[in-house]
């Protein structure tokens, strides 16, 4: 789907069509627009006028964009959780601060490169560097929303991306390196990824299909998270010899938990505001849907974590549960709308299975992912992603897609993600690596990261060490 | 006078303090600590890595007691203590060269 | 108040009308219908058009089902923040464990139990099985909001009965016998007594009014809550002998406190999104209405419990005050619109006296109620049924009830409540207890159940039990 | 700008500028005209009706006073996070105790001081005692929003203000002296201020500017904090001899940090919804605006605090960027709409910047603020209000205010909000201290106010005091 | 040399810490203990039950001093943490056999 | 008997615990405490204001020993635990009266 300025030239139709955008899967396209006809046959009475579609599309925005942004109070507080109590105000910070870097940054340039006014085709643009924002008075009705609601509501999804990384690289990162590459991840990586799809590039061309970004925005940061965890090494003291597993426990489960439930509050304006429209019934009925399927697709994601962990270890262990649950979230990301109530619970369960069995996995291959962003968002980011092509398939050129085709596609949108994600990744991580150093000595990792960097403990009158 | 540290499970904290209480032992001193013996901890899983601790949450009692109640106060702590169970714990006694009060300024017995 | 599907099949008096949902009380309905008629009258300008209704309807439910959804992290945080630091881990993973299952069964078929078409009254039916969520493209200007919205709210509700239950058993309950109470309490026990009164069964027929739920969401939870607790017994060493009662301090205050600001926070959903629609000037001012007193009968909740336990205990207990908010929410819940502001205020401070008169006298009778939510729902939950009367009576066959038909009427609906949900949730208990057991042994008791059936320790870095 | 009732007499252009409220700065209004005119000629069907405006206004009032009611949690979080671990659950209480009693007082009297009617200027009125909210079914198109969703709105803002007191006198204050305090500050204190500005008072007849409240809530509660902290005194042993300040570190930093990010998303609605309006297109853009300048502005602030502490200390406190984020809201709260997001990135930076440095600043002087709320509240809220007249002159009777007239009259406004304010609290404070005491006892502050005045303990499983 | 360990009032610990500095104690360890004896605790309401802990925060040092020093550094913490009120607490000195500083491996006083 | 106390830098409990296994010390009880001495705590900075604790996190091992190990389990702790940094921490030795298992009431080195 693209997330394009679309302007309103015809309004012949009246109100109702004007504001109806886009939609994202022709299947459903089709299904609508017999729909939209009954409509328009209704008595005029029940037309949904151009300014109150304006206002209505605008409003999802803002109510959407709150939400995303709480999700950086759940990132923060699930991290916080899941690292060591000497490590937890450092991981505070960073959170706060990613955040706001990401804003700026998206304001900066990143929102310019990331829309760059692409003709259908493109893998780099960019439509200038400071967004500029419209002037007050000068809402314009065809622009069917307000631009800064459209902004605000991009930006927070840049945020997110961020938050995705600095989970997988805690307790061992420096405060500065991390921040200079948030700087380039949110200024420039991620707006490219995202200007392939949404920026209306080449793989929008192809028929990729990335409803709210399974792939652009979570595999994105999950690729980054991947390849710093590899580059930077894991914890120190956490593999021991002959391959055993040190566990460094959370400090903090109901802090954890409660990010958790933030981040899938959180997810309905993720998913739900990615409609990007409710300015008619269809549309606010999509989103409707859409809150529904993510719902589900998080509780199938809770309940197979639960029921497998049962199984296999004899114990719940509840941060499979919680990361169930964003597995579940990540996996029906890619494509909220179309499937039905029962393949959203059967896709986010494949979410939940996918974290319990790579949390392991990761360890086995010495890549410490201290909170499993890397399972929760990039392994099932890329299962929702290629899971796309079960409900949903693209036209091109006129044509739509077969399933096999759309899985073909949906593959290729993985792969040049991975790619350039990975790359660029490796290139901003080694150069901060061998320039201004991303760990503490392990002096001070030992002592903590709040000790050195932050000079404040998170629990000072109880923290044990 | 003896200086008696006592290792015991953190439930069994409250009896045997009534129990000391009923034979006259007017203080202690308590602080929670961890434990490594014979009893073995839970094999915990965190996410699917397991790790057992072996570490085990105990209470530590110190009194100190004149001569006289000092054998009573063992045998108090190890009979209220007992569960049977590995892992109930130990009692130490060292000799105690003086005490004071620092409230009085009492040295002696008399500071107990 | 029905909740029910309404089909606007005349909507010959135009948008406006045909928008305006069925109202909860006759006497507001007679000033509404006056108001309505000089609305009529306006420029036509001034009419809300029913496209725009069914999406202003629609975003109702969507708000308020998010806010609702919130709820389910409140509870999940007064409870870790209420149990000892042993069990806090387990308390987190049933909280985010019960809401996915209440999601999933109220779909596999509360939703179908809670409305099972009833033509004005039955105590039993069912519409099927797996509820049919509107296909996308199939939004029906005819239902005046979208059925997923709808169903979405629904199931939030549904959600909450089981939050109550795990709150009142908590410490003692191993986690599968739990669970499967949960199944069968959101997937039937709630249904049912839903379909009573929204679902336009006998409830309602008689004139049972309970606009949000005080009887059929908070005492339904209440009273399983109390079953549970009386066949499952206290926590072990809970009463010693002689009376006596062991005191277990909440591990956490300020989690608590969150727990209640979030609950608090989502009963603005609750109540208000249960006006069912917001497409007319007077739904909206009628919910705002509703937010006003919902915010007022919290307030009088907790300024009585401050002032009351301060005069009884010449202390200020947190918790009673937490508990006094909650109160009074669950005692505005049953008729949060009709009440004067005075009223409301009124109502909760009733609340709030119920909840610190009734957790010592609990204790008295050695019913363990760990986070004291028998008296916040059940307790609370029959005032506020109760105290419909004074503020509304319902019209039966044309004929408006008296204040003392109202009340005999709120009295058999908070009876058959009682009778139809303990009975039912005392079968399931018992055969839990008999079959798999429902409370770990004393000695994993003692450990904590984070020990023994999560395997995660809460705060492991500084918890000291 | 007005905060006014305003009657919609004159229905003749139609329901598109009926719904139009009026604006806050001049030169938006100019422009906003323009874009008006544009817009009443664009085809009827795309303007917004009346009914319609009315329910959108509603509803932005409803949306931002239920995230302003959660910023009563996000300073209860922030506070419970900075105190030491024996009075935390005092502060617990005193929050959800001051936020009751702010509702109440406001119902009881507030508001009616709030809106006493000034007809155009105006230093103390009374339009009555109890605010009678309108009844159900009451609904009057003319009003152009619900009448209890704007009192709602109101009331938050009223709750807002004794929050910033509660912080920075916390852990020395008892908890009946605090709340006699908060109903005289909710019920008169605030009231007063406010209906010189938003009540029609003389202050706005000046020009006075102030869009959501830098002074007349952030700066109120602020020199009410300050007045209290120096006459209540520092804490006991923070002030060492000669000149020595005794850290108290905060005992929960990640709770701090969840606080704000609380507060930051509240503030969406705090500034957005102060737009009072979405019923038109150039009001919904306009909210839009305030999001991203509100969002850019704590932005400014973080990374400026952050980056000034790394280089002033080498050490990033991670309470600063949390105080920096709070300020750049605050600052940019005086007027989030006129900016360009360049220049409240600036505002916010401003903002950061005076946090960092006033901390330190107010332990020379020897006053004891636990959380930072007067560097905070007060003095960026000066800031804020001041800067107001950079991006915005106000009109008076009938001519443009100069940039030089407009900080005059913003100065004004700043110096009279600080004499009344100041005397009046100081009266309280005094009054208070010289009757039933202000302060526990030197030994009862040493064992904690939880110990003494709650007898529940925060943390009773690993508090080690 | 001496083994002295004293359990004194939290909120002395740092005026403790300091008038030892002073006489030359360079070193102690710390620790946080619950103090049960004649003081006794609030009785608190916890939703409504009742309840006295009768355990109470306190310091614990351990000092290991020379000979020499003992019986001032005794003194010293006695002056030092006396508030004259119950529960001031109580210092207790044990014979200490040997000493070893781990960096070094120096043992005897010269460890201390 | 020897009750030895022995107060180390937190990462090296695990080291010094495995190597006291591997010279048959079968029990110890630790406990999380403050240590003071030479080594000097980072000066922090909160909300503008200096401060140092000097207060530096340690971890202090208690253990019962017979008198025919005592000394090996001092040498080897004081080995295991070195790091050549100030702050490696100290062992002290006391003299041990008795020692009773609480499980069966055996008392003298069989308990330990
Ligand atoms: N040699 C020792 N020195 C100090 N404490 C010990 C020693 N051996 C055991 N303990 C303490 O006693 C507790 C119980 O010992 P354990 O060997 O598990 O069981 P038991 O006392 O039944 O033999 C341990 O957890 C530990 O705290
Ligand atoms: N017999 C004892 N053995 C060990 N510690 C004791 C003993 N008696 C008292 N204490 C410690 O000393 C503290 C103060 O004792 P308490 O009897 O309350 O007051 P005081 O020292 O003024 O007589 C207690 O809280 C406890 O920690
Ligand atoms: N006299 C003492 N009595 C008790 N404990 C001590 C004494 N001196 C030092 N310690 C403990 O040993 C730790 C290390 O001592 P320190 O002087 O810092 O370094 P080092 O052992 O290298 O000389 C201290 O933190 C403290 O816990």
């Amino acid at each position: 789907m693209k997330r394009t300025f679309y302007s309103f030239g015809a309004l012949a139709l009246g109100g109702l069509a004007a504001a109806q955008p886009a939609l994202a899967a022709p299947a459903a396209e089709a299904a609508e627009a017999v729909a939209e006809i009954a409509e328009v046959a209704a008595p005029a009475a029940d037309m949904v006028g151009g300014g109150t579609a304006y206002i209505l599309n605008t409003l999802l925005f803002l109510i959407g964009g709150f939400l995303v942004m709480w999700m950086a109070a759940g990132f923060a507080m699930l991290e916080a959780g899941l690292v060591r109590a000497k490590n937890t105000s450092t991981q505070c910070l960073k959170n706060i601060g990613l955040y706001s870097i990401a804003g700026l940054m998206f304001w900066v340039i990143g929102y310019n490169i990331a829309y760059p006014g692409f003709d259908g085709s493109g893998w780099f643009g960019m439509a200038g560097t400071i967004y500029d924002m419209q002037g007050v008075g000068e809402a314009d009705l065809d622009t069917g929303y307000s631009v800064a609601s459209d902004w605000f509501f991009q930006m927070v999804f840049c945020a997110t991306t961020a938050s995705i990384v600095s989970g997988t690289v805690a307790e061992r990162v420096k405060i500065v390196p991390f921040f200079i590459f948030v700087v380039l991840l949110t200024g420039f990586i991620y707006p490219v990824v995202v200007s392939w799809e949404w920026g209306a590039g080449s793989l929008d061309a192809m028929g990729f299909s990335d409803f709210a970004g399974s792939t652009l925005v979570h595999s994105t940061g999950g690729w980054a998270a991947l390849v710093g965890a590899i580059i930077i090494g894991a914890r120190s003291g956490r593999y021991g010899k002959d391959g055993k597993v040190n566990v460094f426990p959370g400090a903090n489960i109901p802090l954890a938990t409660l990010g958790t439930f933030i981040l899938w509050l959180g997810w309905f304006g993720f998913n739900g505001a990615s409609q990007l429209a409710m300015g008619t019934i269809g549309d606010v009925s999509d989103v409707s849907k859409i809150f529904v399927n993510t719902n589900m697709a998080a509780a199938g994601g809770v309940v197979t974590a639960i029921v497998f962990t049962l199984i296999r270890y004899k114990k719940a262990d509840v941060t499979m549960a919680l990361n169930g649950a964003l597995a579940g979230l990540v996996s029906i990301t890619a494509e909220p709308l179309a499937p039905s109530v029962g393949s959203s619970i059967l896709i986010g369960a494949v979410g939940g299975l996918i974290v319990v069995f790579t949390v392991p996995l990761l360890d086995k291959l010495k890549i410490d992912d201290v909170v499993g962003a890397i399972p929760v968002h990039l392994f099932a980011g890329i299962w929702g992603t290629l899971a796309v092509a079960f409900n949903t398939q693209s036209e091109v050129d006129g044509v739509t897609l077969t399933m096999g085709q759309q899985f073909g596609v949906q593959g290729i949108g993985v792969a040049v993600t991975a790619v350039f994600v990975s790359a660029a990744s490796a290139i901003v991580w080694l150069a901060l690596k061998h320039t201004i150093g991303v760990r503490p000595t392990e002096e001070e990792e030992l002592a903590g990261l709040d000790q050195v960097e932050i000079g404040v403990e998170a629990y000072p009158e109880f923290a044990r060490t | 006078m003896k200086f008696i540290i006592a290792v015991i499970k953190p439930f069994k904290l409250d009896d045997v303090r009534e129990a000391l209480g009923s034979i006259g032992v007017a203080g202690m001193t308590i602080s929670e600590v961890k434990g490594f013996g014979r009893q073995k901890g839970q094999t915990e899983i965190y996410r699917g890595a397991e790790y057992s601790t072996n570490m085990l949450p105990k209470v530590k009692l110190e009194i100190a007691a004149s001569d006289d109640i000092a054998a009573q106060v063992v045998e108090t702590i190890q009979t209220t203590a007992n569960t049977d169970a590995i892992g109930d714990g130990k009692i130490f006694v060292l000799d105690l060269a003086d005490a004071t009060r620092i409230r009085t300024g009492e040295a002696g017995e008399t500071a107990l």
